[in-house]
């Protein structure tokens, strides 16, 4: 259940934002990495791997989740932004998932699995940093939800996530919603 | 303790799951929740789309605050919310000016093609005020490097010139042409600066003798003419961030020792008897002398001027000559029409003897704006100097409104 | 006040007219007085003549503190005086290396021909370690651009090559060859980062599926192998600031669980068994499991090691799972060769709760030095941890010291 | 007798430092301003002003000369740095007139005229800017003895005094003595 779901919200994904891309690329078990194609990169994490260990809402219990809100999208304990170190693009002008006037929104994000404390579920975040500006210095967070190293990089939030883009200086971060995983 | 705080979480959390619809729909950001469907089955939620905003048109109470203290760009902000609103990209010791037409922002700005080395690049750049996007780029003949200053690029009042001030070697303006977007011409300025746009197509500075010297651009050679000497500039210096209204060519020139005097610009400029604050306030003249201790005007941009009603706000501090960067201990509200004191306001808190920047917007219910030079921005009550919103790292340089 | 210190001072200044001699003699600075004639009459000083100092050799107790916190450039400070040395040229997100021939500062760069705009330059550059000056510039096929990294940027042991991490669009490493000044080939490096240099010519990297990768670079075409899995990269991550003593190719690679795997690098990785810093300090090992609360390791980089003596130093906090950033409540010090505990310090004061990186100097009277990535740098006793100097303003990044 | 000695010192510093400028330009009341000719912005102060005015040792007497001190050149209220406003090449690995390795030495420079408190007399001070290197960040002063504004340049201490190098960044500001006023 979980596989097809998370595999219908991919494809869909895939579609509208990515353009082609490996369907072995697309999903890990920590959720999706969103990415125009030629800048994805291309890990090895297999279907199979992903399936077998479906990201269940108890894994997503951390100390962030059990202390989120979801009324202030300017502040760091904001539901969606387990997975966030940056600046907030909400505090910077900008939205949850829109770039600030003048800053150019990245084609790729790293993802994070967050829990809604309004229904108790855990949903994918596409996390788009927003380029080509200063860095706003507003509501800086420094949140860790399964933030990992270098080597795994779709879901490590230190990457300047601007790929591609004309400049790479970093602005902001939003927290777009991607889906459900349960 | 994490773990006492947890469960109490948990708990709270069961409360919100019944509530949650409402809790969802407050502050209007959308949560799964709204896409239930009736049955209750959760069905996915559309993936959201990037996107990237405009600017609304400028308000009157949106404060630019300059870089500085370690931030880059010009942040935006609402007085009546405290919030960032968005930024204009600049860096080191580029400069700010506002499109009296409303259609740019515009930026001096100096770099290198290597960054800290490689080409020199002087050049000034127009950023739409709706998209933030450089709109146009036009490459100028050098500019002078210096942070804080308010007049060292100024747009003529019909909008169709941008002056840059340069000194390389001697005293020069570099103009560009803002309709052709192209470099027009070099105009040689020596031994003056701080150029206050008049309201005849030229613009007027100030000169190391004292003298004011107005410059005409009707034409093709500009005309330089200057005014008898009433201020020394050694002496007595006038702060270069003093006020002008650009609409009216009426200026408010404030000296170290606490003088204001009122110039009304254009092409032969008038210049009236300068008055002091401190015998304004029923107290001994401001003298700019050793050893004497009075009420002093101080700051990198220690005045501001309401042009509606003519209300002077002044960063003042107790100090001895020389202590013109000081940081204010009392704001003092004059009226410029009749050289009046209105009130003196002594600052406490996180606002005693930190502020060195002040401005006011110029609607008629006019906000006052001021701040540390280490990021922090207020907005202050213009009858009481209250402080009604604070905004932390919001850069550390000159506080821009824009005029009427 | 003002004029009650100044009269204070006056007389101040009269004591002081008398023992001038020997005041003006103090710190060894020049005072015209020291050029006052026999006669006693004041000839007039020759003018001083502007110079440019250089650097001496490297010392073991300078610590290199990478930018942050706003500030530009890699400041370097003598941890005996706590007074900064000079500084290497370095912006955003530009990573840094020593030159194990001790010739060269190495920093990989990228910048853009106009600051935010322009084309893009990756480039890797050498700073002589003396004059501080711009000796080489290469240019390289891109570069990957993250901060707060140690392994982005390395060194072959031999100094022969610089092995410079890249993710465009998938991941490589571009070697430049350091006694050409040239670029030499792009590596692939298919899910792998984090370099460590080993040995042999090649370097060692942590990948995706919980192997190390190893390239071995001799000849033309480089080879890969690859270990067996040894941790979970997504369960139980290595931090990739872990610590390699690339003399011996010894490494100490911690996990965000408090796991340590001592593996000696070469041509074929010895991977040891890993043993848990918890154990080690009597406590129940570290998990990486919903709502269970340990000391665990955190910080940007949380763990030094000072090579001769196996001492290894970790930032610990309390915390649950995915806490690896949280500063440090204490100091763990083990013994890297026994896998003992030897002390536990709490950090009190402003070292509480606000360590985010630590690293040691390599000489047998070795220091600690810590930072709390808002550019305040301390340096610590390596026995009791008492903080014998601190540096403000100092960066906000990596702490680098040069290795024996 | 003043001016005499102002210009004795003034020849031999031009000659040193500055190759030929205009006499006219390089005295003003406030002392030298020291420059290479092609940088060096000619001022409309005449000799005979200078002369006039010489700078006597009251004129001196500010709250910072009165506080002053003459033994550590690292902090803000050693006697030559009466005018300085940056950071101090002696906190960043340089001294009171050299600039720190890697840095470029201006040509040109602001001036002060600070009291030594040790003979009580009045000294003109050049301050030249280390350029090239981004800001030191060490002992940040901003002293305002004859500050004056942007229309008088040579005393003026925000002025990026890096004129004609390869690079105008900002490392830090020395305070080389140049000679007796009085």
């Amino acid at each position: 259940m979980t596989g097809i779901i998370i595999d219908r919200i991919g494809e869909k994904l895939v579609r509208r934002l990515a353009g082609h891309t490996s369907r072995r690329g697309i999903l890990s078990r920590l959720g999706l990495a969103l990415a125009a194609a030629p800048v994805f990169p291309v890990l090895p994490v297999s279907r199979a791997q992903a399936q077998g260990k479906p990201d269940r809402g108890d894994r997503a219990r951390t100390h962030f989740t059990m202390n989120s809100q979801t009324t202030d999208d300017t502040k760091c304990d904001y539901w969606r932004y387990c997975g966030v170190d940056g600046n907030l693009c909400a505090c910077c002008g900008g939205g949850t998932h829109q770039c600030p006037a003048g800053a150019t929104a990245s084609t790729t994000s790293w993802v994070g699995t967050c829990i809604n404390p309004d229904d108790n579920k855990t949903y994918l975040i596409a996390y788009r940093d927003c380029c080509g500006k200063p860095g706003c210095g507003q509501c800086h967070c420094d949140n860790e939800d399964r933030d990992t190293q270098l080597y795994v990089p779709q879901t490590n939030n230190d990457i300047i996530w601007c790929f591609g883009l004309d400049n790479m200086q970093y602005h902001c971060s939003t927290a777009a919603l991607v889906g459900a995983v349960q | 303790m994490l773990s006492a705080k947890t469960v109490f979480q948990v708990t709270a959390l069961a409360a919100l799951a019944a509530s949650s619809p409402a809790i969802a729909q407050t502050n209007g950001i959308a949560s799964p929740l709204q896409r239930v469907s009736p049955t209750g089955a959760v069905t996915i939620p559309q993936a959201e789309i990037p996107s990237v905003g405009t600017l609304g048109p400028v308000q009157p109470h949106w404060v630019f605050v300059n870089r500085g203290n370690g931030q880059d760009g010009t942040r935006i902000f609402d007085g009546d919310s405290g919030k960032m609103k968005g930024m204009v990209n600049m860096y080191g010791q580029d400069s700010f000016a506002f499109d009296p037409l409303g259609k740019n922002f515009y930026v001096a700005q100096t770099i290198w093609s290597k960054l800290d080395r490689g080409t020199r690049q002087d050049s000034l750049l127009a950023y739409d005020v709706h998209s933030l996007k450089l709109v146009a780029e036009v490459s100028i003949p050098g500019r002078m490097l210096i942070g804080n200053r308010t007049h060292n690029l100024v747009i003529t009042s019909d909008g169709k010139k941008a002056l840059i001030y340069n000194m390389q070697p001697s005293s020069s303006v570099n103009v560009v042409d803002l309709e052709k977007n192209a470099f027009e011409q070099k105009i040689e300025l020596p031994g003056c600066a701080t150029m206050f746009t008049n309201t005849i197509n030229g613009f007027s500075a100030l000169c190391s003798n004292g003298t004011l010297a107005t410059v005409a651009m009707e034409g093709g050679k500009p005309s330089i003419t200057r005014s008898a000497p009433f201020f020394s500039a050694t002496e007595d210096p006038i702060f270069d961030t003093s006020i002008v209204d650009s609409k009216t060519g009426k200026a408010t020139m404030l000296s170290y020792s606490g003088l204001i005097t009122p110039v009304t610009l254009g092409a032969t400029p008038k210049i009236d008897a300068s008055w002091s604050i401190q015998q304004a306030a029923f107290m001994r003249k401001g003298t700019y002398t050793p050893m004497d201790v009075n009420w002093m005007p101080g700051g990198r941009q220690p005045i501001a001027v309401h042009h509606a009603t003519g209300r002077i706000y002044v960063l003042m501090h107790m100090g001895e000559y020389w202590s013109e960067y000081e940081p204010a201990g009392e704001i003092w509200v004059l009226n410029g029409n009749t050289h009046r004191l209105i009130a003196r306001h002594a600052l406490s808190g996180e606002l005693k003897d930190k502020l060195v920047n002040i401005a006011v917007s110029q609607d008629s219910n006019f906000q006052v704006y001021a701040s540390d030079g280490s990021g922090n921005t207020f907005v202050l009550d213009n009858q009481t100097l209250e402080k009604k919103q604070k905004m932390e790292n919001s850069g550390g340089g000159i506080l821009y409104t824009v005029q009427p």
